[in-house]
């Protein structure tokens, strides 16, 4: 039974895959694999609150439903995000982060 | 035309007003227990500064006014008629006559007023329509030239005036005449005790405030600004520029002259120095001018020289205080003859349309009203009697010869420069050498030559007034009294004058070169007028404009501006260095983010735990 | 409505006409009407406060109306008049009547011109009615930043140059009134109770000298920002410069005099033992402005910089004479501010019309110009007399009760302050003359010069007006001193209270 | 059993998000996200948190890594690689997350206390439906309507930004201005 794993090990988990995100967004040149690595961080959030509702207050669904809000709002920002990357493309015909600046200075 | 009609006709009622006033103040009321007193018409504050200190304008009637009323009213109503004939036609008629009245306006208030404060302010007035009047005519850059040059030495003079003022009304706590001038005044008592600089303060005041007077009656070393004064209209030249403005410096130290006699010796022992030196400098240089005009103004300066000599060496009161009575009665007599010449100067410039003594000759032949009321004023001049001019000149000598005598052989030495200057002057014009004239001059109109004749009457006849009677320092009749051996030296170096004169210049002969190079080296220092206009030049030009005011625009442009911009430039690099850090690159804001999200977390954390 | 809420509410409704008008006649007939009504309302206010004061009123300030604004704050649009402010409204009036003529042929985006040009009289009117620092600092406010469209679109030579130097220091400057004002505000009551920023509240207690130390300076430096204090002058040559006719005019007559009047409403009277103590500090750059900017006038080609040192020069004069603590050294003060102020007024109105007609400002390019136009040439001339200080126009009384006042401080420091100050009346002197010289007098300097026209009737008026103000204040100044040293008691005990 | 699963479940989602970040594939990269997003799925399921995990998997398993994977075959060929990232950035990358990782060990340290609380009842799906739609206590019509039009404005959003053309201003001059 999942009891008897204690809440910690999962919050570690989360917790890495937040920050395994928060590196590929920082290191990744490309949009959209920047984009995964977004998808991962919010992932991990929505992840760590399922675990603390089911451990924490079991009766309770408030995790829960942030999880399921987290889901939506990660499903919309991804339409918008592709939309904006679909754009980029067009206009600068690449999507290496590096060399979309024009909003510099 | 009509304004200068309208001018005139005003002019006369106010001279005529003027006279009735003498009149009644001569002869019915000023005169209480034998001594004249001084009558205030009206007083009325115009500005309160402080408490105590207010500044009036009113009318203020004694002997030394009344009498400066008479002189200017007559002169200025002479050179009004004269100007009717002399500046017809010319540009600018309505101007001449509006300014013209604005110097009568100013110098007659001057001349009444109660307060010194009042005198100041009129006293920059006649500056000021003096200025106007110098500019006339403004297209030519000379006269513009000396327009300015007048007022701002006579503003620089105006200055020591106003701090003397300043220092004066501080002490006294008043500006009031009857009080400062009042003989047993207290006022005066403890600024008297005050010392400073080895002077006491009331000195130093009485010296800033002679300061101003010499600087308005061209004594050295403010004196160079009246020979350039000489570029305004002839008329002008002789209301003001010898009769009446320039004089204002002798009748401000004769109305202060209670205050210099009992509380400030030192400064009028200053003023004595200050007339004998420069009677006897610009007599010298008056030898070696051509300039007619300028023959004319260095000889008033020397004259005024004598004035303040005159005052410089009386006392108050009494038998001493004859310098003053002398000082004034040459002022009246010397208003005379002065604008005589100078009116007489004008005709000539008139009919001759210059103003070298190169271009004239003969005039006699042509011009005989001008030649022999010229020739009075000379005589009247030169001290020959019985003119007017040697009278006044007598009691000057007089009183220097019992004061002090070293100033009595300078004065007498300058007396007889002053017969040559002015018979070299006459002798040159109306004698001389045959001159082919162009145009053959003609004997001036008759607006002109009236004026010359009654100037020349009062130039004859003004010796014979009992002067005495009428002004002196404390208000009591005073008889003077004459000296013959006095008298018959000046008369000995008069005639010597004259007759050197007339040696050189009464035919046309090689003799004045000789001289001329027989003196070389002086004569060409005092040709220059000792190169005092060259050192103010250089000044004003090197020393000011280009030593103090051009540095200091440079250091305005450059170092007060450069360091606001130094200011402006810095905030702007600052700017351009932090722009960088929007460098557009989204990972470089999202590590910033979270490595800002680190830290303060950290922070957080370890605060509270 | 009372007397002084009209001074307000006329131009903001001439401004909102304005902006409904459609051809350029109509803007400056609406401008005109509306100012002339402003002058009027002015004048008026000048006979009601006499004839208030004839009655017997004591109070120090006249017809107080109240409003409450902020209440948390204790805000209030609170205003009354004494003495100097109805002098100031006054000068005001004219000058602003005057600018509007000037500006008559302001032929690119005239009803902006006109609405901003308004606007900023708006904010000099308010801040001398108002007796709440904040509002007054409020209406500071307004009047500097319209300066910078003015000078910035209308201007001539480097205007953005220009126009951003004079709005980044008087900003500056601001920003230091702010924190004065501020600090003045938070102890405004030291014993407890109510915090306020009414000016006559603050006079009656007494700020701790603590804060008075801290924000006299503060304020002082602030205002003396706007009154080109040495070395923060150095906007106004520029500025001056660039700005068209109408702006100069309003900012050297007007606007320069709010920083002198806030000196001594705000930073002196609620700060008085500060002041004592800092006076001599501050005495050191303002003689220093009077003399320097003299000097350097003496040395400057172009015309409206010639004035804009001259207005350094002239306007450091109040400081300094604000500074010698007396009452005949700040009536003079005050005087001045109402003298300078229109004579600098017309002097930059005749620049603007004299560079209208030669299309340069340099005098050695001109000559002659008085055989053209006789008008504006005597104009000229009678306004370079009233800059020197001849008697009979209005510098003279403002210079004589400055001089006498400061003269009566007997410590040798003051004593050669006040002697080398005097002197700056031989300097100006010098550059006037030599301005008036080279520009008027002489020879035609170039034949296309023959061609230029006397002044037209809107420019004769606006001078002529001036002239006449100057003209009356140098000849008949005593009900204007006397109003302004009575209004001068409250501060002159307050003063006297705090030694 | 479960333990055991659960725990080969947690280690594919850390390594899988390893490779998510570092593969040089972009496509592949897609895929592994997807392993790590079924994965969480499954320990949701294993929660007894069916909905959440039946959401999961449709919305984000499989609508948001499709359309990622559409975008990656809109814009890249099929063999590009990417370049590693420069050392340098990556070091201080990694320096930060760990970091970050550290900090948040530290809080961590708190949670080994967290205890499963008794009386866990699986939610049912009439539950979650009702908390949807009440707006009571424990009610969340009002996030919930929220989400839906945020939802719909992420739509037209999407549709607007990628295809310009439908908005493109249509007007002479600015054509010229391009040309």
């Amino acid at each position: 039974m999942i009891s008897n794993i204690p809440a910690l090990h999962f919050l570690i988990v989360g917790s890495l895959m937040f920050f395994i995100g928060v590196y590929g967004f920082l290191t990744r040149k490309n949009i959209i694999a920047m984009l995964l690595s977004a998808e991962l961080m919010i992932n991990a959030v929505a992840f760590n609150f399922a675990i603390l509702n089911r451990y924490v207050f079991p009766v309770h669904l408030e995790g829960y439903f942030f999880s399921l809000f987290i889901i939506a709002v990660a499903a919309a920002d991804a339409a918008v995000a592709i939309a904006i990357i679909i754009n980029i493309y067009r206009n600068f015909d690449t999507i290496e982060v590096e060399e979309v600046d024009d909003m510099k200075y | 035309m009509v304004s200068g009609i309208i001018g005139t006709l005003v002019l006369g009622t106010i001279t005529v007003l003027s006279y009735f006033t003498a009149w009644q103040y001569f002869f019915t009321d000023g005169k209480v227990d034998g001594a004249y007193r001084a009558i205030t018409g009206f007083n009325h504050v115009w500005l309160t500064l402080t408490e105590s200190l207010h500044i009036d304008l009113g009318v203020l009637l004694d002997p030394i006014s009344v009498m400066m009323l008479l002189v200017v009213s007559t002169i200025s109503l002479m050179v009004h008629i004269y100007s009717l004939g002399y500046m017809k036609g010319e540009d600018g008629f309505y101007r001449y006559y509006a300014f013209l009245s604005l110097f009568t306006f100013s110098m007659l208030g001057l001349v009444v007023a109660t307060n010194i404060f009042q005198m100041y302010i009129f006293w920059e007035l006649v500056g000021a329509s003096s200025y106007l009047l110098i500019g006339f005519y403004y297209k030519k850059p000379s006269a513009v030239a000396a327009s300015k040059k007048a007022f701002i030495v006579t503003r620089f003079a105006d200055l020591g005036f106003l701090i003397g003022i300043l220092i004066l009304s501080f002490f006294t706590g008043t500006f009031d005449f009857a009080a400062l001038t009042n003989p047993s005044g207290q006022v005066l008592g403890s600024i008297a005790g005050t010392s400073f600089i080895g002077l006491s303060v009331l000195s130093w005041s009485m010296i800033l405030i002679f300061m101003g007077g010499a600087g308005k009656s061209a004594m050295f070393p403010l004196h160079i600004w009246l020979p350039d004064a000489m570029e305004g209209p002839t008329p002008v030249s002789a209301l003001i520029h010898a009769a009446t403005m320039v004089v204002a410096g002798v009748y401000l130290v004769a109305r202060m002259f209670p205050v210099y006699a009992i509380w400030a010796p030192e400064s009028l022992a200053i003023i004595a120095f200050v007339g004998a030196f420069t009677s006897l400098f610009a007599a010298v240089i008056a030898c070696t001018q051509t300039d007619i005009k300028r023959i004319l103004a260095y000889s008033t300066i020397s004259q005024i020289g004598y004035m303040m000599l005159a005052l410089g060496v009386a006392g108050y009161g009494g038998e001493a205080g004859s310098g003053f009575t002398a000082s004034m009665f040459h002022l009246t007599t010397h208003a005379m003859f002065k604008a005589l010449l100078f009116l007489g100067a004008g005709s000539i410039i008139h009919a001759v349309h210059s103003n070298e003594m190169g271009d004239m000759g003969s005039l006699r032949k042509y011009m005989p009203v001008t030649a022999i009321t010229f020739l009075i004023a000379c005589l009247s001049i030169s001290g020959i009697p019985p003119f007017a001019g040697f009278f006044s000149k007598d009691e000057i000598l007089a009183a220097a010869y019992t004061s002090q005598p070293i100033y009595f052989w300078v004065e007498w030495f300058v007396a007889g420069l002053t017969a040559f200057y002015m018979f070299r002057l006459y002798f040159g014009v109306f004698w001389g050498k045959k001159t082919e004239y162009k145009h053959k001059p003609k004997e001036a109109p008759l607006s002109m030559t009236i004026p010359l004749i009654v100037l020349a009457i009062g130039a004859a006849a003004a010796g014979f007034i009992p002067f005495g009677d009428f002004v002196s320092s404390d208000g009591l009749a005073h008889e003077a009294s004459f000296h013959w051996n006095i008298a018959s030296l000046s008369i000995l170096i008069a005639l010597a004058g004259l007759a050197l004169a007339a040696w050189l210049y009464l035919r046309e002969s090689s003799r004045p070169e000789k001289v001329a190079a027989g003196f070389k080296g002086f004569y060409t220092a005092a040709y220059h007028k000792f190169y005092f206009d060259e050192l103010y030049l250089f000044i004003t030009k090197k020393i000011v404009f280009e030593l103090i005011s051009q540095p200091l625009a440079w250091f305005d442009r450059h170092i007060v501006d450069g360091f606001m911009n130094l200011i402006g430039r810095m905030i702007y690099r600052f700017a351009v260095a932090v722009k960088r850090f929007q460098s557009g690159q989204m990972q470089q804001y999202a590590f910033v983010f979270v490595s800002g999200v680190v830290v303060l977390a950290l922070i957080i954390l370890i605060w509270w735990t | 409505m009372g007397l002084l809420l009209p001074l307000i509410i006329v131009p903001v409704l001439t401004v909102i006409v304005i902006a409904f008008t459609r051809t350029q006649h109509q803007t400056r007939m609406t401008a005109a009407i509306g100012m002339g009504i402003q002058l009027l309302l002015s004048v008026n206010l000048v006979i009601q406060y006499l004839l208030e004061r004839k009655t017997g009123n004591k109070a120090e300030m006249l017809f107080r109306k109240s409003w409450v604004w902020f209440d948390s704050l204790n805000i209030k649009l609170d205003i009354g008049v004494d003495g100097i402010s109805v002098a100031m409204i006054l000068l005001t009036g004219i000058v602003v009547f005057a600018g509007v003529f000037a500006s008559w042929k302001v032929k690119n985006l005239s009803k902006e011109f006109f609405i901003s040009l308004i606007l900023l009289a708006t904010g000099v009117f308010g801040f001398f009615i108002t007796i709440d620092l904040f509002v007054l600092f409020l209406f500071y406010e307004m009047a500097v930043i319209p300066m910078y469209l003015l000078i910035g679109i209308w201007g001539t030579g480097p205007k953005e140059y220009s126009a951003m130097k004079l709005t980044l220091m008087l900003m500056a400057g601001s920003a230091l009134i702010l924190v004065g004002i501020l600090g003045i505000y938070f102890n405004s009551a030291p014993d407890g109770g109510a915090l306020t920023y009414n000016l006559l509240e603050i006079a009656k207690i007494n700020i701790p000298l603590p804060a008075q130390r801290m924000f006299f300076p503060l304020t002082f430096a602030g205002f003396g920002v706007l009154s080109a204090l040495f070395p923060f002058h150095t906007w106004s040559p520029d500025g001056h410069a660039s700005a068209p006719t109408a702006v100069s005019m309003l900012h050297a007559g007007v606007l320069m005099k709010l920083g002198g009047y806030g000196c001594l409403r705000v930073a002196m009277f609620l700060m008085p033992q500060a002041a004592h103590e800092m006076a001599i500090i501050f005495l050191v750059p303002t003689g220093i402005s009077v003399i320097y900017g003299a000097f350097v006038a003496v040395s400057q080609k172009d015309l409206k910089y010639i004035n804009a040192y001259s207005s350094v020069s002239h306007v450091g004069l109040i400081l300094f004479a604000l500074l010698m603590l007396n009452k005949t050294a700040i009536t003079g003060a005050v005087l001045q501010m109402v003298s300078h102020g229109l004579m600098t007024a017309l002097f930059f109105a005749l620049i603007g019309m004299i560079y209208g007609r030669t299309h340069t400002r340099m005098i050695d390019k001109m000559g002659g110009l008085l055989k053209v136009m006789p008008f504006l040439g005597a104009a000229y001339i009678i306004a370079g007399f009233a800059s020197l200080g001849l008697p009979g126009l209005s510098g003279f009384v403002a210079e004589m009760n400055i001089f006498v006042g400061a003269f009566q401080v007997s410590d040798t420091f003051h004593r050669v302050l006040t002697i080398l100050a005097v002197s700056s009346i031989v300097v100006t002197a010098v550059y006037v003359l030599r301005v008036v010289a080279r520009l008027l007098l002489g020879p035609i300097e170039k034949a296309e010069y023959e061609m230029i026209e006397d002044g037209h009737w809107y420019e004769k008026f606006s001078t002529g007006l001036l002239i006449v103000a100057i003209a009356g204040m140098g000849m008949i100044p005593l009900w204007l001193t006397d109003m302004i040293r009575d209004s001068l008691d409250p501060i002159m005990t307050k003063l006297a209270s705090s030694i | 059993m479960e333990q055991i699963i659960t725990y080969i479940l947690l280690a594919l989602m850390l390594i899988f998000s390893v490779m998510t970040v570092t593969s040089g594939r972009i496509l592949r990269s897609a895929v592994y996200l997807l392993t790590v997003l079924v994965a969480t799925a499954a320990i949701y399921f294993i929660m007894q948190y069916q909905f959440l995990a039946a959401v999961q998997i449709t919305l984000y398993a499989g609508g948001i890594v499709v359309l990622i994977i559409f975008s990656i075959l809109l814009t890249h060929h099929i063999e590009h690689r990417m370049e590693n990232p420069v050392f340098w950035k990556a070091m201080i990358s990694a320096l930060a997350a760990l970091g970050a990782v550290a900090m948040i060990a530290w809080v961590l340290k708190d949670a080994q206390s967290i205890q499963n609380v008794a009386g866990f009842i699986p939610p049912k799906m009439e539950d979650i439906g009702m908390a949807l739609l009440s707006y009571g206590k424990q009610g969340y019509v009002l996030p919930f309507e929220v989400i839906s039009v945020l939802l719909l404005a992420a739509m037209i959003g999407a549709i607007a930004v990628a295809k310009p053309a439908l908005l493109q201003f249509k007007n002479k001059n600015f054509k010229q201005d391009d040309q």
